[in-house]
């Protein structure tokens, strides 16, 4: 059975924190084309510091739980409280599973999910990062339950998530700062999806590599 | 910019030293950096009111902490959402063993993070109800009013909540009595300059010279109108209206009228205000029973003014009333 | 320009209107129009408390009328001193047959105006003296105090005043006590930002961004440098200095600290520049008993901060510690 | 005996409050150079002020209370109590005088300037209105005194009084908003000097008139 252990996907955690660091200035940018402009702000303040309190051979779990407090913890506004309880929810349905399979995979985005859904109330087609993490985790459960290994559902998941980002382009801002603009927001893709395909796609790319490693 | 600051991005810590240094019988530290609670024993044996919100408001929300009021808040960047973790700490704070009323305004980043901060709390053992402030009539319509935004209004709602929870009030009785301030309020504003973030260092929003942005937000968010500055008798006109309408307002009623500087405003124009604001109330039978006129609640060197009228029954009179103390608000026993 | 007014020249009447509305548990009308007194019963048996300067200055002057404060006020146009007959009508407003206390700010119209009330008032039977406050260091060298401007620190005088009359003090101990507080009091004001008189519509002087003006006056007076715009830490530092070493205050010395704003700086400002302020003092001994941050002496718009320390012996201590209550300044009593 | 009767030398206080208006401008100019610019409003709101207040018939001394009353009743600053006091004292030292001979005039001239010097403490060369006065006084005192009839006397007043408002030409401000600009107060005329010589000439020609009327 395919399975990564947690500390060897503890350092994932730092190549998701070093993407939206190294994305900051596009974050920013298409946030300010229907926002304020201060998403990849946000975003990289938060994840910096939540690197900056990691350590060599933390864990998967520890990892994420690092970065739910530390965006709880550090980060105002809308992106620590989303974010935040994402990660944080995600690090406890890890609690306890080492390696983590795809099965616990399957259940910890889905977790993830919930408590963004729950603390935000975003619905998908609202133009926000659920328009990507539910096609996400919809793709990786189809594939799943196709009885694929994890490997192939986390490349269905990250081909789901890009054509979610792709998919808010479209979208007219129902929820959050953009919704204002009404009509005005269509056509530009939206923020919080793409740091959101850029986290997935990341996480997913370090545990195939470590699969691949494992194999 | 020409500013009283260090380093911008500091601006939030370096004035809660001075609120501490100059406030030591109003204000305590806590563990937490951006939490303050009422100097003096802890809360023991009542409910604890909380509330918070992004800095740059002053006196809100800060100054409204003290006996008859608020007993903690929690601290935002420069208008920003406090933590999550901040709401937690601050209720831990407030807490005497017969739960928190988090009263606060209605905006996406507040209403996320207190809801975070009420399941840490309610994991330690802490229980929050909450009261969300939504009296600006102008961002959004009667039928929408889950979409309002909390603005001066607020401070009629923490008096309430805060006499209510000094009564010896349980959780629910506070929360309703805070409930029936804010339901019974309406605020609305007027715009004349924008400000500007320190951190930001120019203002992210315009208002033209000779031009008012009625409806505006605190945070300088688009009103439902712009056209050219009106004299002082027609804004206030314009302000009772939408407000009576609103609610509505009729003879007989008794209410509490609140007008606020948002930070630039010669405190002269707010009279000038006042007193039209004053005659067309009673013009139409509404007696305005208590009164307040100051920078209650600011956007930093924004100038403009808000308007807000409570209506007032029987225990929101006696609410009210009740003595109160805080940088912000006093209120003197009778 | 962008205003709260409807005529701007009718600025005064039209605020006049609003404090009367706002504020009848504290401010009545007089039959002078530019006069308002302390509401209740008439001074009775004691002293009273007068002042009297140019509008524009909010909550000064009128804003200090109340019990443990002022009695009566004079009031002139905008940043203009009120007239003799205004002056002379607040002295007959105040007078219970103890004499009159008048108490105001270092201006040549204000000198003027008090000195022929004060003739048309002895006409009248009613003794009249005065305090003339020059707490603004930077406006006259040390050996010429005499032409200083009065500033912020008025309303420490007013306190020490107002407090001595509420015990019952003679017209020559109130004089004395209020003299006693204005020579204990050293000011310095900075200026970021002019401001316009709405009867003029645009800045009678003019402050480049990015600089600011030393020791500038209550109307704009030029102060006595312009430099580029420092960090608060540094702005303290220049005002603690200055005022220190002007009086000089000493180690073990207990003070009254009043940091106000000048009306457009965002009330955290005022807090930031306390915070140092606050801590200077104590590295040198120096300890602010009593401590006021807020707007409480404004030039309309004006940008800038306020600095006033006052030297307090054991009867000042007792004055400012008496309860007072004004629109301005709410002492509780402890 | 020279003389004008109080009801014959009236009129000359609408033909001062007239003269003030009528320069109004010119006063703000030479305020404005040196000063605020504020002080032909200020005169001519308060000569217009009592000249409403006066009717057809009023003798001089009663012309002259409504003036001083009227500027210490409704203009603040400085010009207020210091032309206020002038001509309430001067209108007191008239005060049962009926006709006004050279002598009175003099006894009322001095009365008006000794409270201007007591409210405003200006001294002769300080660049005041005080420089206008002093001269013009010591020199209908000096004609007087020579045994000159009043028209002479008036007449060497009105020449005095010019001469000394152009001596503060070349005056360092030593009192009022001008002092703060010390040797660059030098090379203007003194605002509140040439509306004291103009109400000083005004005065003048209209007793002057009415004693040539009279004799
Ligand atoms: N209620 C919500 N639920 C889910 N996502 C949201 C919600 N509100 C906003 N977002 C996301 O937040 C993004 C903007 O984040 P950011 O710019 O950091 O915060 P802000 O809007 O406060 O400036 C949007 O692009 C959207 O994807
Ligand atoms: N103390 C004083 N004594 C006599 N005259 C004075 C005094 N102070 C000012 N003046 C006169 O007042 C004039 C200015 O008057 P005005 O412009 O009306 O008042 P302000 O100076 O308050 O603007 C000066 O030109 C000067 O002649
Ligand atoms: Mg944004
Ligand atoms: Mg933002
Ligand atoms: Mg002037
Ligand atoms: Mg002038």
């Amino acid at each position: 059975m395919e399975a990564v252990s947690q500390r060897a996907a503890g350092p994932i955690v730092l190549e998701m924190v070093a993407a939206i660091v190294r994305e900051q200035g596009f974050l920013g940018e298409i946030d300010g084309k229907i926002g304020d402009g201060d998403h990849g702000i946000n975003m990289s303040k938060g994840f910096r510091l939540a690197g900056d309190r990691l350590s060599d051979g933390d864990g998967l779990a520890h990892g994420f739980a690092t970065l739910g407090d530390t965006l709880l913890g550090d980060i105002g506004g809308s992106m620590g409280p989303l974010y935040g309880t994402f990660f944080t929810e995600m690090a406890e349905a890890l609690e306890g599973a080492d390696p983590i399979d795809a099965v616990r995979f399957s259940a910890m985005l889905r977790a993830g999910i919930a408590s963004i859904v729950d603390v935000g109330g975003a619905k998908v087609g609202d133009k926000t990062l659920v328009d990507v993490l539910d096609p996400a985790q919809a793709a990786f459960d189809a594939a799943l339950e196709r009885g694929e290994g994890f490997a192939a559902c986390l490349a269905a998941m990250k081909d789901a998530a890009a054509a979610g980002l792709e998919s808010t382009r479209d979208m007219v801002a129902k929820i959050g700062r953009a919704s204002r603009l009404g009509e005005r927001s269509r056509g530009t893709l939206d923020a919080g999806a793409a740091s959101c395909n850029l986290l997935l796609a990341t996480l997913a790319d370090g545990l195939l590599r470590e699969l691949r490693r494992g194999a | 910019m020409n500013r009283v600051i260090n380093d911008p991005d500091q601006v939030v810590e370096d004035s809660l030293k001075g609120y501490l240094a100059a406030h030591p019988d109003l204000l305590a530290a806590t563990g937490h950096p951006r939490v303050l609670r009422c100097a003096g024993p802890k809360v023991s044996g009542r409910v604890g009111v909380v509330t918070g919100g992004g800095s740059g408001h002053e006196p809100a929300f800060l100054g409204y902490v003290g006996p008859g009021l608020l007993d903690a808040v929690a601290i935002g960047e420069v208008f920003a959402s406090p933590t999550a973790k901040s709401f937690d700490a601050a209720f831990q704070a407030a807490d005497g063993g017969q739960g928190v009323a988090c009263l606060y305004g209605n905006y996406a980043g507040d209403n996320m993070n207190v809801k975070m901060a009420a399941r840490l709390a309610a994991k330690a053992g802490v229980e929050v109800k909450t009261v969300v402030a939504n009296d600006d009539v102008a961002s959004a319509g009667p039928h929408e009013r889950d979409k309002r935004r909390g603005v001066a209004g607020e401070i009629l709602m923490w008096k309430a909540g805060g006499a209510r929870a000094a009564e010896g009030g349980t959780l629910d009785e506070v929360i309703a009595a805070a409930q029936k301030a804010i339901d019974q309020t309406r605020s609305i504003g007027i715009g004349l300059s924008p400000c500007t973030i320190a951190a930001a260092g120019k203002p992210n929003f315009v208002i033209e010279d000779g031009t008012m942005e009625v409806g505006i937000g605190h945070h300088g968010e688009p009103g439902i109108a712009v056209m050219p500055t009106k004299p002082a008798a027609e804004m206030a006109a314009l302000m009772v209206e939408r407000i009576v309408e609103d609610l509505p307002f009729g003879r007989g009623d008794d209410v509490a009228v609140l007008v606020s500087g948002l930070g630039a405003t010669p405190v002269m124009e707010l009279y000038i205000l006042y007193g039209h604001v004053d005659e067309m109330l009673r013009a139409r039978g509404i007696t305005p029973r208590h009164r307040f006129v100051g920078n209650y609640f600011t956007s930093l060197e924004m100038s403009g003014v808000s308007l807000t009228v409570t209506r007032l029954d029987a225990e929101l009179e006696r609410l009210m009333a009740r003595p109160a103390r805080s940088v912000g608000l006093t209120v003197l026993g009778s």
